[in-house]
């Protein structure tokens, strides 16, 4: 088998496109030292609202709009204990995780009138960039968000390092007290930060329910937003970086569908992305490990 | 202090503020989307203590209060194990892989499967200790990355290996009889499991307060340094608690299989979410380790009752998980909140 | 008109006065110190006047007009500057990003980083205070750091500097160069309010002074016609006693703690310490000087075993344990770091490194725990609500005084002590000298690492001279100030 | 405890029907139709109907315990999950009548009665179609997990296919993951992957990933089969056909023998009995929107084959069995 089939690259950014946007929110996070790990329901809340927009109006972008909107709202519940009142991030996104669950598949059956999946003709899905006109091999069948996501990454690691506000996120990031005793609006920055995650992950699910897919289906985020907040853990808040961490999700998913194929079980491919990530940790690590190492 | 005066420190702390205020935003939750409150709540409870349903409440507090402790434990030494999931199902297929395949004599056949599956849970659990220890592999990451391999490397062992013939779901034979836990009076779900891990919880709590490994392992998490400076070796302290967490949630899964119905059917162990139910529970405790049975047992009458309300009432169970995660979220800003009255 | 006046300020942390009606005018050009007992509310006072805390009551003024200063960015508009106690800089940025942050030169949308470098060097020439522009700020030496905080604030054209403690990390002559600088400032129009505990710089460098108590102004003196008893008199409300006569001579034993050929490496394989020798007698004091960053911490992590096993350090003939040494009572630097889990107890912070030995096997004996920590609670004056309040609720004239109960009554002969009174009062000073003295009479060896060369003058029988991981010169504990000065610049003899 | 309907005689249904499912119903079709049957029959019968959804494995447990102490006149699982349950309740309960459908407890008692399908048959039709109408000659199949039961999709689709065109080839690829019944993007690039490697011809068997796959045969221009139930009309012009189990027909039969007094049993519905079957041998199959009807002569070939599958000419094999 041909891992370099253009449908194989494809697959993979198929795969990467919603975990790296997710991640993008959550790298912004970690710049100004919100541990955000309630990337998982933002993500899922954000499909859902982009589904219940697209299929109300019609229109997939009004759908993404949508999602971002409601996403950046709901991440307000991140934001404004987590930073205004300064309680534990951490437990606050474990009840968000949770509620984002229970709230969607809630509402699905309040709104749509069944749990499960929804599907329907009257939801418009984003368009191809193939329909839009660029017919390139690998973007062809990917919605409109994919290369935004790739761009986004480039735009991200100029603006954190060349510019102002970029340098007074990564010292807010740095030392709180510092930002605040050199008259930095800290919690500004983190309020901002937050929500501004949010929209991130609202581009997420859009692109998850509208762009690989067109549909909602209970819990569809599938631990995507865990992905997410790995791949953040391992970029060391390097753009270039998480975006690396993130095709390495993609491909080794895109490889355990190939070693299905080949004809492994089905659990090894589920492992695979874990394994794979796992391992590129500990090798990192001992990288680093070895490298000090041998200075002494 | 005075019965009035505890009265009140009961009504105004963190969690009992924190319920009231999640069902009254539940309560509105459900005037929006049309649900009569009058009717939900009483079916809610009916469904958790009602009838029957207590008996089944209870079965499932035993597993919930021991994913709580496999996440409690680690947590005083400051590791977060959210790895829960793969460690109850390595639990669970070792003991069934070991009831299965080797005969044993009674009370022995019971015994021996809950420490395997206690041993199994610990190993795969203690596998984050050395990541965390040596390679500065944050435990919150890699118990969450070992935990999906761990549930498929039990899903490929039920569903080849110990797999049972000519059945077209996945899962293992019935275990033989010696392997069965026995039944707590006339109860046709409740097992010894409950017992046990209401010993093991009060064994846990007393170790937590009132011995020296409790102490290094609560100075550990408290301050990494300063264990160390002390002479604790917080290496293996850290180890001790991943492995005692993982070991807990092995040993619940293990109570899972060899109850009814005696058998380890995939995605069982997983699909109910307990790893998650219990970390909600214990940090609904927040670092109030008495409290954590009381919080597990509110979200398990939540969980069951959701089942129950969903039954009578045909409001949909998963507003019990909008409680839950409100409930949270409350908890931790009033949580904060009396912490910074306190400064 | 003053400068800056804060009029009537009041300020309550629940049932702590922290400030109580405060009065204090700050003369342009002036140098003000404001010196207090731990918990006097010095901090609480300055945090005031830079916007970290809003007082309850009172107001400040700027050249006679009412502010509101609800941040710091207010007071940094109304030209005040900080140098905290704490350091509040940017590890992972460069020293010119640290000045410049907050009011960065841009060009075409980015930063100009070129124009802030220019601009940092230049103004390290104008006050020589000597930085790279371009070193991460994360592995400088603590005193290069605090030039980075007060370039920051002359950056800012800050007209009144705020400085609380800022001597406690510096050698004398680091201390010396930043009053140097802080004359030079004044000189040219700007006020400064200087936080200290140490009197002697009080009386160089201050104009004036305001001394507090429990909230309270106590005293306001001029420099030049007050002394450092009247001082002390209004701070603590009595004399100090004073300080113990030197004994001549320790009587010889072999040594309890012995250092050989000691050499370590980092993890860039940067050579800490070279070759290092020392040994500490029973019943001698030890004192260990050195411009920080010198190899000190080395040295005692190397010590009391947390280096894990090094080869050639010996505690009574036999190597040292790996881990932490329990033959070794440790007083460490960092309070809040490693000295003290501020979430635990008094009582549980007390009880660390005796668990083992108060318990028989598992079991923690609750009530001996609480009631040894109360013992020792009321032998060393340690003043808390409880043995119950986590020990982060104590003033850190208090936690020290803690952590001093602990280690001064383990079962051990070798005393190692680390700026055992750094951000101390006076009182909480001349007491911890007492317990250090009391050791070394009952026959500890006591290995004594400070910054204050009058400390070490005072208390240690020899002194060491650690320069660049090397152990430069030896001298006797009455050698001047100037001579070990000299040594710890590297300047051999 | 005797039954309901010898307690209850007044003027409020005096029959009543519980229907368990093991998950939620959602867009599963396979539930909904078993949610059809036992309406369709309750309405029929005049009993009054109750739907118990379980979340989970744990949850049925619950669930037929709470149906059995409300004492309908019928307790309905639907699948395999219940096969334990229904080992010991119904001999608990002897006074209550079980139905179970799609599976069958192993040591069924008396008042217990099956409803069992020869999915395989069906799919074995399905891969006639596929292998005739596959031009690459490779075909796949995107199932949810790897499970015993979901094989019957599987190597007999594989095997019908192969009886017509010998040298075609079958992948089967499983969804997985941390949602596999309900994760539409994963069943999606899954099927990429089949059409990425040559595969014209996917059957799908997701459950909520079914509609990703469909996405995915509609851009490659591949083409699929549903399941259960007609999903053609999901993604026109790309289905071509469904492998149809007539799960509410047999199972409103069933419920109404067992209130007609005929308990316990086993009924097995295949081809013959119409239980199973694909949308090419239904009468409406020109406004089904399933392809296969722009292909008569493949009609033909489905049509024969299962003549001869109902004549005992051609016995398909059950992967279970095995
Ligand atoms: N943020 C705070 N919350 C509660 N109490 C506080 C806070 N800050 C200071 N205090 C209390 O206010 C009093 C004054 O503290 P402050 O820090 O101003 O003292 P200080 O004079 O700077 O002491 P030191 O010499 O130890 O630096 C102390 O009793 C202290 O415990
Ligand atoms: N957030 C707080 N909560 C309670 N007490 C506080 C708080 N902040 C400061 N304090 C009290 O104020 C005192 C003075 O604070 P400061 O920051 O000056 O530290 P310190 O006492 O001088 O100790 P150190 O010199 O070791 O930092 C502390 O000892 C502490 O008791
Ligand atoms: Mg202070
Ligand atoms: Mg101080």
């Amino acid at each position: 088998m041909n891992v370099f089939e253009w449908s194989f690259l494809a697959g993979v950014l198929t795969a990467t496109a919603p975990v790296l946007l997710a991640a993008l929110g959550g790298l912004l996070c970690q710049v100004v030292g919100v541990f955000n790990i309630a990337l998982e329901g933002q993500l899922l809340w954000g499909a859902f609202v982009a589904v219940v927009v697209s299929d109300l109006t019609g229109s997939a972008w009004a759908g993404v709009a949508g999602a971002v909107a409601a996403t950046v709202l709901f991440s307000a519940l991140l934001s404004i204990p987590a930073v205004g009142l300064r309680a534990d991030p951490i437990v606050i996104a474990v009840g968000l995780n949770l509620l984002a669950l229970g709230l969607t598949a809630f509402l699905m059956r309040q709104i749509f009138g069944s749990g499960g999946t929804y599907s329907s003709p009257d939801l418009t899905g984003l368009p191809d960039l193939g329909e839009l006109g660029l017919d390139v091999p690998v973007l062809r069948e990917q919605s409109p968000l994919v290369p935004v996501a790739l761009l986004l990454v480039v735009v991200m690691a100029t603006w954190l390092t060349r510019s102002r506000s970029g340098l007074r996120l990564r010292a807010a990031g740095q030392h709180l007290e510092a930002a605040e005793a050199v008259g930095l609006p800290v919690a500004a920055y983190r309020h901002g930060v937050t929500l501004a995650a949010g929209a991130l992950c609202g581009l997420a699910g859009a692109q998850l329910s509208l762009g690989n897919v067109t549909l909602f289906s209970e819990g569809m985020s599938a631990g995507r937003g865990w992905i997410a907040v790995v791949a953040v853990m391992l970029s060391g808040v390097l753009p270039y970086r998480l975006l690396l961490a993130c095709l390495l999700f993609g491909v080794a998913e895109a490889f355990g569908f190939r070693l299905q194929g080949a004809g492994l079980p089905q659990q090894a491919a589920d492992a695979a992305p874990y394994v794979i990530t796992l391992a590129a940790l500990v090798l990192a690590a001992l990288w680093r490990r070895k490298r000090s190492h041998e200075h002494a | 202090m005075t019965a009035p005066a505890l009265a009140r420190r009961v009504v105004v702390s963190a969690p009992v503020v924190a319920v009231a205020g999640a069902l009254a935003l539940t309560t509105l939750v459900m005037l929006v989307v049309g649900v009569d409150p009058t009717l939900a709540y009483p079916a809610l409870i009916r469904g958790a203590v009602a009838d029957g349903n207590l008996e089944y409440t209870v079965a499932a507090f035993v597993p919930t209060l021991g994913m709580a402790l496999a996440f409690a434990l680690p947590l005083r030494a400051g590791e977060f194990n959210l790895g829960g999931d793969g460690q109850l199902a390595a639990g669970g297929v070792a003991a069934a892989a070991l009831a299965l395949l080797v005969p044993l004599p009674p009370v022995v056949a019971v015994v021996l499967p809950l420490v395997a599956g206690a041993l199994a849970g610990g190993l795969v659990a203690a596998v984050a200790a050395p990541l965390s220890t040596r390679l500065k592999i944050p435990a919150i990451v890699s118990t969450l990355l070992i935990s999906t391999p761990a549930v498929a490397l039990a899903s490929y062992l039920v569903r080849f290996p110990l797999a049972e013939a000519g059945t077209g779901i996945a899962q293992t034979p019935t275990l033989p009889d010696a392997a069965h836990l026995p039944f707590l009076g006339g109860s046709g779900y409740v097992t010894i499991g409950l017992p046990l891990i209401v010993v093991l919880t009060g064994l846990w709590l007393y170790a937590d307060g009132r011995t020296v490994t409790g102490y290094e392992i609560r100075a550990t998490g408290q301050n990494r340094e300063f264990a160390r400076y002390g002479g604790v070796r917080v290496d293996r302290v850290a180890a001790v608690a991943l492995a005692g967490g993982g070991a807990f949630a092995g040993l619940s899964g293990a109570l899972i299989v060899l109850g009814p119905p005696y058998r380890f059917v995939d995605g069982a162990l997983t699909a109910p979410g307990y790893t998650f139910t219990a970390v909600a529970a214990v940090l609904l405790a927040s670092a109030r380790p008495v409290v954590v049975p009381l919080t597990v047992a509110l979200l398990t009458v939540l969980q069951v009752g959701g089942q129950g309300m969903e039954r009578e009432a045909g409001v949909p169970s998963q507003l019990t998980q909008i409680v839950q995660g409100l409930i949270i979220v409350i908890v931790a800003v009033l949580a904060t909140l009396q912490a910074r009255r306190r400064r | 008109m003053y400068a800056a006046e804060l009029v009537e300020v009041t300020k309550r942390f629940g049932p702590v006065l922290a400030n109580d009606g405060i009065d204090l005018a700050v003369a342009r050009g002036e140098v003000h110190a404001v010196v207090g007992e731990n918990g006097a509310g010095k901090s609480t006072l300055m945090s005031i006047l830079y916007g970290l805390h809003r007082p309850d009551a009172g107001e400040i003024r700027r050249d006679g007009r009412t502010v509101a200063l609800r941040s710091p960015a207010d007071a940094i508009r109304h030209g005040l500057g900080m140098v905290h106690q704490r350091f509040r800089l940017f590890p992972g940025l460069t020293v010119a990003e640290n000045v410049v942050i907050g009011a960065e030169p841009v060009r075409a949308g980015r930063i100009d980083r070129a124009a802030a470098a220019r601009k940092v060097a230049a103004l390290s020439e104008r006050y020589g205070l000597r930085a790279d522009p371009s070193a991460l700020v994360g592995g400088l030496p603590v005193g290069v750091r605090q030039r980075v905080e007060i370039l920051r604030a002359l950056y800012r054209e800050a007209e009144i500097l705020i400085l609380d403690e800022p001597t406690a990390v510096l050698t004398p002559g680091e201390t010396d160069r930043l009053f140097e600088v802080l004359r030079t400032v004044a000189a040219t129009g700007v006020s400064i309010l200087l936080v200290t505990h140490k009197l002697s710089e009080v009386m160089a460098i201050g104009d004036r002074v305001t001394v507090l108590r429990q909230g309270r102004v106590t005293g306001r003196f001029t420099t030049a016609e007050t002394n450092a008893d009247e001082l002390v008199n209004a701070m603590i409300g009595r004399s100090l006693a004073p300080s113990a006569p030197k004994r001549a001579r320790p009587v010889r034993e072999d040594p309890v703690l012995e250092v050989r050929d000691l050499t370590i490496h980092d993890a860039d394989g940067v050579a800490r310490l070279s070759e290092v020798s020392l040994s500490v007698h029973p019943g001698e004091i030890v004192g260990l000087a050195g411009v920080a960053g010198s190899g000190q911490r080395e040295l005692i992590d190397s010590v009391t075993g947390l280096r894990g096993a090094v080869p050639g350090v010996f505690l009574a003939g036999t190597p040292v344990l790996a881990g932490r040494d329990p033959r070794v009572a440790y007083v460490p630097e960092d309070r809040h770091g490693r000295a003290t889990a501020p979430g635990m107890s008094v009582a549980e912070n007390i009880l660390m490194g005796a668990q083992r030995e108060l318990s028989s096997r598992w079991t923690l004996p609750t009530a001996a725990v609480k009631r040894r920590a109360r013992d020792l609670v009321d032998r060393f004056a340690i003043s808390a609500a409880s043995v119950d309040v986590p020990i982060s609720a104590l003033s850190g004239g208090n936690a020290q005084k803690a952590v001093l109960a602990r280690e001064l009554t383990r079962p051990s002969r070798v005393v190692v002590a680390e700026e055992p009174t750094q951000g101390v009062d006076v009182g909480v000073r001349e007491r911890v000298h007492a317990l250090l003295l009391a050791a070394r009479d009952d026959g500890a060896a006591v290995l004594l690492q400070s910054s204050e060369l009058s400390e070490l003058r005072d208390l240690a029988d020899r002194i060491l001279v650690l320069y660049e991981g090397r152990v430069v010169a030896e001298f006797p504990g009455d050698a001047t100030e100037t001579d070990i000065g000299r040594a710890m610049t590297g300047a051999t003899a | 405890g005797g039954t309901a309907s010898e307690t209850g005689t007044e003027a409020a249904p005096a029959t009543s029907i519980i229907l368990i499912t093991p998950n939620p119903v959602g867009t599963n079709s396979f539930l909904q139709l078993g949610v059809k049957g036992a309406e369709a029959a309750a309405k029929e019968l005049g009993a009054s109907f109750k739907l118990y959804e379980s979340k989970d494995p744990t949850s049925i447990a619950q669930n037929v315990d709470a149906a059995v102490r409300a004492k309908p006149t019928l307790v309905v699982g639907i699948s395999f999950s219940f096969d334990d349950v229904f080992n010991t309740v119904p001999k608990a309960n002897p006074g209550q009548q079980f139905l179970q459908v799609d599976s069958c407890a192993k040591d069924q008692a008396p008042n217990l009665a099956c409803v069992s399908f020869k999915e395989h048959e069906a799919a074995y039709l399905a891969g006639v179609e596929a292998g005739l109408l596959s031009k690459s000659g490779q075909l796949g199949v995107v199932a949810a997990l790897d499970t015993p039961f979901v094989h019957r999709w599987i190597e007999p689709f594989f095997a019908g296919a192969a009886s017509v065109k010998p040298d075609s080839k079958g992948t089967p690829l499983y969804v997985g993951g941390s949602n596999p019944f309900s994760d539409p993007a994963r069943a999606k690039s899954q099927a990429q992957t089949l059409t990425g490697r040559g595969v014209d011809v996917i059957a799908a068997a997701a459950s909520g990933g079914n509609p990703g796959v469909f996405e995915a045969v509609a851009a490659s221009g591949a083409k699929a089969f549903g399941v259960d139930v007609n999903q053609c009309a999901l993604s026109p012009g790309n289905v071509i056909d469904n492998v149809l189990k007539n799960v509410d027909v047999a199972e409103a039969a069933a419920i109404k023998e067992i209130f007609g007094g005929k308990t316990g049993g086993v009924k097995v519905y295949g081809l013959a009995e119409g239980g199973v079957g694909v949308n090419a041998l239904a009468d409406d199959l020109a406004s089904s929107g399933c392809t296969v009807a722009d292909s008569p002569d493949v009609v033909a070939k489905v049509k024969q084959t299962r003549d001869d599958i109902v004549a005992g000419k051609i016995t398909v094999a059950d992967p279970l069995a095995g």
